[in-house]
């Protein structure tokens, strides 16, 4: 690789992170005081700033400014790696996600691996270790509780996560995620194939699987981002805090950014696996990525992208302020019992559907 | 008697019977002693310093005589409460504090006859074994002060005071004390405290019985300046004769101080019950004013209790009992008892129907409040607040529901003082109330009630309005 | 002795009481209490105030012959007198009754209790008697609640100054002539009377006479309400804030027993405490007000020691250490000790402990005297001189010594010198600055800084009379406690706890952990303390020795009650 | 006796629960809705709002001290609001009045009167015991400050807030 196109690497890397992913970390955080706040008749951070739209950036102050300090029992070492282990991963994600088209020739993605999924759970399944570490490190009952649930869970909704996409790459024949928008872009999303190729009756019978398959992988989703109704590992009411008891200042905050930032990348892939990733509905400026585009197009894409997962993080706020939270064999059980099961009948019912229907 | 003529317009009521009185207002009689004993004075002083003191106690005892001071107690019962195992000297002292409202008898005989004090006092010193005797005269007598100390100069002069009275072994020294103008002074035991020079705050009995602990913690008789005179006249007329004048157990003569609303007001000397208050009235002092209704009698000075004209009272004659108007009450010392008051000091006042009650009882409540010693708490407190509530009575600023308060405040100071102030201040306050709660209500208005009357109340009440 | 008692019926209880106690005391003994306000049973009775009416019957007097029928108890019936009777000056009789719950006797306290306040200034919030107020008590108890009064109240002098050290509110007196009574009959200083009359009696001062004898403040005690207030003590605190701690007096040789009156550490007031054995009711306003040194700002608070540039604070262990190690340095001919008569008997023992350690001979302390003013105070000015001599071991009358001692300074025979409680420059003391700079050690323990801490190489802060427990000797042979009212300032200490570290550090040995165990040394040593505890002796003390020496005020009172003029 | 309790028998549509999360979802996008377009009424946007005008009359807000309409004060120091105050937060310091002054037949002021605003529970019992109506809990209720010291009102700070206080006894009149 020369110097240049490390250089166009390392401004996507530093763009993506420092500039979107960040900032919507930190805005996420903010629409969701904002969202729970209306939902619940109240009116939320409005104080700092116009709407508190500042509030991000005193609470990221404030953080800065606490203090620091390590319990006097704790693994030092572990205890102060966990945080990281939990942001580095989340952030590592977002690497082959395609958060564009394509802007000035350079297609808008850091990576364009050709194993994109695989390499998204390869890395998200990481992050469990963070908080693990984090459980025992801390050398305290709850947090150590919090970090026993959050493997469990996270390693049974791997399962079904996985499981979930399989129908998606079935139908889209690849696993290059850049090429999987291009071909959504042409011939219609996954979820919503109104337009192009995938109007069809195998396009619309094959809509059910997908459907089936996008709400296992939003709920799984969920599980994954130990985000309610799935928050076990860190339930108040149970745990004090879970795993981040013991953490305070820029530590919790870094354990804050990374389920944000896990949040986002979700959310991201699954704009990208069944929303069309950056595509406009209807074969909007649409693009097969063989020509080149131009820049105001791509910017529009990239646009669309984050838009929809605006969207989408809405969507996982809203969810969290309505529903109540699951009890831990309930969680099991659906994970388990259900949702496994829902998956690989879902990839037999896609693989007939394709098979069957020609 | 025939022999005595009297100043012009002054001559006795011919149903009087002089004793004491004899020489008031005499023609031609003067105070000195020259005079007295043209007319057969000391005689009987000479007669006693021969006799045993105890001779002397019984024919007073005999006599029945009851004091003239208000009380009413018989004097030879009072002579001997002296212990007779006492070692103490013994003092005799002339209650000459004549203080009651209405009452003006006293002054007379101490301004025209001491020396007939004097020969009674110091045949009942002979009495009672007193070598000291002492004359408590008010403040606001200051001639009768002037005139019985001339009389003792006399008197000692010719050998009736001072050592060996009428060639006997028996000393008398006598002196005027003048007090310096309370009430209470009349009050014996109030009396003794100021003649030992301190503040006249009556004490409590027991243990301070005058007989027993008087002046100076000595066996002390204290007597009224009538009852005194009378000594001498029961010596005189030997007490089995004194007895048959007036009535049974209410013997002798006793002046009449008749003031008030009648024709003709003054003093005048009856035999006790041979009189009514009707014939007092009609008779003596020449009926009311033109026009006038009778509406009440205070018949014994102003601390006894009130009568209405038109109350009815059973009285017991003989063996019966019977229903009398106020007209036909006797005066004596227990038929006004039976009729709820008291003879008291003989201070006799006529209250017509011009006279608004009100009015009548301020005057009372007033002159007790301001002579209230202030020793101990019922009337100190009781009879200045009796005043105020009275005040406002008449003033027209006062609720019935004031009429009511008057009465519990008057309540709750009878029977419990140190002296008999107590009463005589309540006393009137209840009566009226009791007898002229109509006439004392109307003087009052209703929508007074609970408004608050002082400055303070007032400017509270106003704020709080806000 | 049968004989002179008498059964009397006290709300339908029958007791027994000797012939001759007033019904008041009666009624007391029997558990019941009948309020009054003038009866005080030191003084005698006028019995004005009227609030103790009670209702009082006796049996009947029999018609010439008729037998009154006993019930099967032998007690007679009681006819009940229709008026009542005052409880404080009548004594009990045979077959007597009493009824202090009566409707009658109610009526009576409601009526004298509304009389008395109908002129009454209702400032209680303003009145410092507010609090420990008979009338505010009484009025609870027995009052109303209500006011029918609607008249102006009756105005009077306020804020009269009729003395040094006493206040007098006209308006709230309520002429119980318990002070007129005390200033006559105990004080023989008969300055206070009543003037006007009625409902406008005013208390008031002779003209040209001032209440200022020195037991003054004694009315202010018996005062029943708010009209006679102490200068000192007036709006400083309000009763209730007030922690009450029962001590003594050690202002001299009395020791008048008093309860000490502090709130957060301060002290506010000192009032007597009944000792019918050494103070009777009362106290001297001197001994009362004798406590403001212990708030002063030159209290010593932290141990000092001598350096080129005067004195600088050092740690106890230093301080104490450095004493042992100077005093050790001497040859034991060589030093003095001078402790003070002010100190308790358990100072005094460790003070005998440490000469004995040290070897001393020269040990004694300094007196004080005065005059005997023929009521409480004391000719000795000391309050434990007693103790000191029976302690200390001295073998000639307390303070003999010290011309010596001086001399010997002067001579340098004496070379070392620890005063223990004492300024030695104070005029009973008679050392001057010069004579102590002779000397080559001089050490201090008291606790105020004075000449003699100047001129001291090891100071240590002590503990005044009111910061300690421990015992003292009156001058009448009256073992008593005293007991700590107030914390210590800063880092002083109780005299005992410094001479107990000062021993050990002398001797190497354990010390007592108390200033009870202190005692207990003491009782083991000294015989006449023998078979005593410092918790075992009474709250009103207890006769150690026999001295002779009598209270005159205690014996005229005794006279009085012999008399029959006061109750006792 | 122990008592059953009887399960909802759920219908299988019911067990998947997914109609009731939907309802759910609605429900708070409803709330979400109406909040945003306004509809609903909202928290009071304190302090830019403050309650002031809507207090009621016995509003327990910051104990203060008040004087009458001739300006005196009202205390006189009984220190009984300072026994009663169940958190203690009250010191007072008593001091007779000098005889010069105006009010000097009141006898008795207070020298200090510190009230701890750490401390106070708005519990008014000061208001309540004081006898001499000088004592009032007023509408202040937003008593803060940047440190300890800060928060102990003083006298001065104490009149301030409470100002003057014409009539009196509102006390216990119907409203107060």
């Amino acid at each position: 690789m020369d110097f240049i196109a490390l250089a166009i690497s390392a401004v996507k890397i530093v763009g993506l992170v420092f500039l979107v992913i960040m900032p919507m970390v930190a805005y996420a955080v903010w629409a969701e005081r904002r969202v729970s706040a209306l939902i619940q008749d109240r009116v939320g951070p409005n104080r700092v700033g116009f709407q508190g739209l500042l509030q991000p950036v005193a609470d990221g102050l404030k953080f800065i400014l606490k203090e620091d300090f390590t319990p006097k029992n704790v693994r030092t070492g572990y205890y102060w790696l966990a945080p990281a282990l939990t942001m580095v991963p989340a952030l590592l994600t977002c690497a082959v996600l395609p958060f564009g088209s394509q802007l000035f020739g350079e297609p808008m993605v850091i990576a364009n691996l050709n194993a994109g999924p695989l390499f998204i759970f390869a890395i998200a399944s990481l992050s469990v270790y963070g908080i693990v570490l984090a459980g025992w490190a801390s050398n305290s009952k709850y947090p150590f509780l919090g970090g026993v649930r959050s493997t469990s869970q996270m390693i049974s909704y791997e399962i079904s996560l996985g499981l979930s996409i399989i129908p998606v790459l079935m139908i889209l024949g690849d696993l290059n995620l850049g090429r999987m928008v291009q071909d959504q872009s042409v011939n219609g999303w996954l979820m919503l194939p109104l337009w192009g190729d995938r109007f069809s009756l195998k396009g619309l019978l094959l809509l059910v699987p997908v459907v089936i398959s996008f709400v296992v992988f939003t709920v799984s989703m969920f599980a994954e981002t130990n985000r309610l109704p799935f928050d076990l590992p860190e339930c108040e009411t149970e745990l004090v805090a879970g795993y981040h008891t013991e953490y305070s200042s820029m530590k919790f905050a870094l354990f804050f950014l990374g389920e944000y930032a896990a949040m986002i990348i979700g959310s991201g892939l699954a704009v990208t696996l069944f929303f069309g990733g950056w595509s406009l509905p209807f074969g909007w400026l649409s693009w097969d990525g063989k020509a080149d585009i131009p820049w105001w197009q791509g910017l529009i894409h990239m646009a669309t992208f984050f838009g929809k997962v605006v969207v989408f993080i809405l969507f996982f706020i809203w969810v969290r302020w309505s529903l109540p939270r699951f009890r831990f064999d309930q969680l099991m059980r659906l994970g388990w019992v259900f949702f496994f099961e829902i998956a690989v009948i879902n990839i037999i019912l896609t693989a007939g559907i394709m098979m069957l229907v020609k | 008697m025939s022999n005595v003529t009297y100043i012009s317009g002054k001559e006795p009521h011919s149903r009087e019977h002089r004793l004491i009185f004899r020489n008031i207002d005499r023609k031609g009689y003067d105070p000195g002693l020259k005079c007295y004993l043209k007319d057969g004075g000391y005689e009987q002083l000479k007669k006693a310093v021969t006799m045993e003191p105890k001779a002397i106690t019984d024919e007073v005892k005999a006599a029945g005589l009851r004091g003239r001071g208000g009380a009413g107690f018989p004097t030879g019962l009072k002579w001997t409460f002296i212990p007779p195992t006492n070692t103490k000297p013994v003092y005799l002292i002339c209650n000459a504090d004549e203080s009651e409202p209405g009452t003006f008898k006293d002054r007379y005989i101490m301004h025209q006859d001491p020396h007939q004090l004097l020969e009674g006092m110091a045949i009942a010193c002979y009495a009672v074994g007193a070598k000291l005797a002492y004359i408590y005269v008010r403040e606001e007598f200051p001639h009768a002060a002037r005139i019985l100390e001339e009389a003792i100069a006399e008197a000692k002069k010719a050998g009736f005071l001072g050592k060996g009275i009428c060639g006997s072994t028996f000393d008398l020294e006598l002196y005027v004390h003048r007090g310096a103008g309370a009430y209470i002074c009349g009050e014996e035991t109030g009396l003794i405290e100021s003649l030992e020079g301190k503040r006249p705050y009556p004490r409590i009995k027991p243990p301070f019985f005058p007989a027993v602990l008087g002046l100076y913690m000595s066996p002390t008789i204290v007597n009224n300046v009538e009852s005194l005179c009378h000594v001498k006249h029961i010596l005189a007329m030997g007490g089995a004769e004194y007895a048959k004048l007036g009535t049974p157990n209410n013997t002798g003569t006793r002046i009449l101080c008749v003031s008030g609303d009648v024709q003709k007001p003054g003093y005048f000397e009856v035999q006790v019950g041979k009189v009514t208050l009707g014939e007092v009235i009609q008779d003596f002092c020449g009926g009311l004013k033109p026009g006038r209704k009778l509406q009440a009698v205070i018949p014994g000075g102003s601390s006894a209790k009130v009568l209405r004209a038109d109350e009815r009272f059973k009285l017991k004659r003989g063996d019966e009992m019977v229903e009398i108007g106020l007209e036909d009450i006797p005066m004596d010392f227990d038929s006004l008892a039976a009729c709820g008051s008291m003879a008291g000091s003989g201070g006799v006042i006529i209250i017509d129907d011009s006279r608004k009650i009100s009015w009548v009882l301020n005057n009372i409540n007033s002159f007790y409040a301001h002579e209230s010693c202030g020793q101990c708490t019922p009337c100190r407190e009781g009879s200045l607040w009796m005043k105020k509530i009275s005040d406002r009575i008449v003033a027209g600023k006062a609720s019935p529901d004031d009429v009511a308060t008057l009465e519990s405040v008057a309540n709750n100071i009878e029977g419990k003082t140190i002296c008999a102030f107590g009463e005589a201040c309540s006393w009137p306050t209840q009566s009226f109330i009791r007898k002229f709660r109509a006439e004392l209500v109307a003087d009052t208005r209703e929508e007074l009630a609970g408004v608050p009357v002082n400055h303070e109340t007032t400017l509270a009440a106003a704020n709080l309005k806000n | 002795m049968a004989d002179d008692l008498v059964n009397v019926q006290i709300d339908g209880t029958w007791h027994q009481f000797p012939k001759g106690t007033r019904m008041i005391e009666a009624c007391r003994q029997a558990g019941v209490e009948v309020p009054h306000y003038c009866y005080h049973p030191k003084l005698s009775s006028p019995g004005n105030c009227r609030m103790c009416l009670v209702e009082m019957g006796m049996p009947p007097r029999p018609k010439p012959g008729e037998e009154l029928a006993r019930d099967e108890d032998g007690r007679l019936p009681i006819q009940w007198m229709p008026r009542p009777v005052i409880a404080c000056a009548n004594t009990v009789s045979e077959n007597l009754g009493i009824r202090t719950e009566s409707a009658l006797t109610k009526s009576c306290r409601e009526g004298v209790m509304e009389l008395l306040l109908i002129n009454h200034p209702l400032d209680c919030p303003i009145c410092d008697q507010a609090g420990e107020c008979r009338l505010q008590e009484f009025s609870v108890e027995h009052g109303t609640g209500g006011s029918r009064f609607r008249e102006d109240k009756v105005k009077k002098p306020k804020n009269v100054d009729i003395g040094p050290r006493v206040r007098l509110d006209d308006e709230r007196c309520i002429m119980c002539s318990r002070c007129i009574r005390f200033t006559a009959e105990v004080a023989d200083d008969p300055v206070l009377g009543f003037t006007e009359r009625g409902s406008h009696t005013t208390l008031a001062v002779h003209p040209g006479r001032r209440l200022e004898n020195n037991y003054s403040l004694n009315t202010v005690d018996i005062c029943p309400v708010g009209a006679l207030t102490s200068t000192d003590f007036r709006f400083q605190m309000r009763v209730w804030f007030l922690k009450e701690t029962e001590s003594i007096c050690t202002g001299c040789g009395r020791g008048c027993n008093t309860e000490v009156s502090s709130r957060e550490g301060s002290i506010l007031r000192q009032t007597p405490r009944e000792n019918n054995e050494v103070n009777s009711t009362w106290m001297c306003d001197q001994g009362r007000l004798d406590f403001h040194y212990v708030n002063s700002e030159a209290r010593l608070t932290q141990p000092l020691l001598k350096g080129s540039e005067g004195h600088r604070a050092v740690s106890w262990e230093i301080a104490v250490k450095t004493l042992a190690d100077k005093l050790a340095g001497f040859e034991s001919s060589k030093i003095a000790i001078i402790a003070s008569a002010r100190l308790t008997n358990e100072d005094l023992y460790l003070v005998r402990r440490l000469a004995q350690q040290l070897g001393v001979k020269e040990l004694d302390v300094i007196a004080r005297f005065g005059e005997d003013d023929g009521y409480l105070v004391a000719a000795d000015r000391n309050p434990n001189s007693r103790g000191a001599v029976l302690v200390l071991g001295l073998d000639s009358d307390p303070g003999s010594r010290i011309s010596g001692i001086r001399r010997d300074i002067e001579s340098g025979k004496i070379a070392a010198l620890l005063a223990i409680g004492e300024d030695l420059t104070s005029p009973e003391g008679g050392f001057s600055p010069a004579l102590l700079s002779q000397l080559e050690f001089l050490g201090q323990i008291h606790h105020t800084a004075n000449a003699t801490a100047d001129a001291a190489v090891v100071v240590l802060p002590g503990a005044t009379s009111f910061e300690k427990s421990g015992s003292m000797v009156n001058v009448t042979g009256r073992l008593q406690r005293l007991a700590p009212v107030v914390p210590l300032p800063g880092e002083a200490r109780e005299d005992w706890l410094i001479l107990r570290d000062l021993l050990q550090a002398l001797d190497g040995g354990n010390g007592a952990g108390s200033s009870d165990e202190v005692f207990t040394l003491l009782a083991h040593e000294v015989s006449a303390f023998e078979g005593r505890t410092l918790a075992s002796i009474s709250p009103l003390g207890e006769v150690l020795i026999e001295t002779g020496e009598t209270v005159p005020l205690l014996e005229r009172e005794k006279g009085r009650i012999a008399k029959g003029e006061i109750v006792g | 006796m122990a008592l059953v309790v009887r399960r909802p028998q759920l219908k299988w549509w019911e067990k998947i629960y997914l109609p009731v999360i939907a309802k759910g979802l609605v429900i708070t996008m409803r709330h979400f809705i109406r909040t945003l377009t306004g509809r609903t009424k909202v928290t009071m946007q304190y302090p830019e709002e403050k309650w002031n005008d809507q207090l009621p009359e016995h509003y327990r807000g910051a104990p203060a001290l008040v004087t009458d309409e001739q300006d005196r004060e009202r205390c006189v120091a009984c220190q009984l609001c300072e026994f009663i105050c169940p958190p203690r937060a009250i010191t007072i310091i008593p001091e007779e009045i000098p005889s010069e002054d105006k009010w000097a037949k009141v006898e008795k002021r207070p020298l200090a009167f510190n009230i701890d605003m750490i401390r106070c529970i708005y519990c008014g019992l000061c208001e309540e015991v004081c006898p001499e109506q000088a004592i009032f809990l007023r509408k202040d209720y937003a008593i803060t400050g940047e440190s300890r010291a800060e928060m102990v009102h003083d006298k001065a700070r104490l009149y301030e807030v409470g100002g003057r206080r014409v009539g009196l006894v509102n006390k216990w009149n119907d409203l107060k």
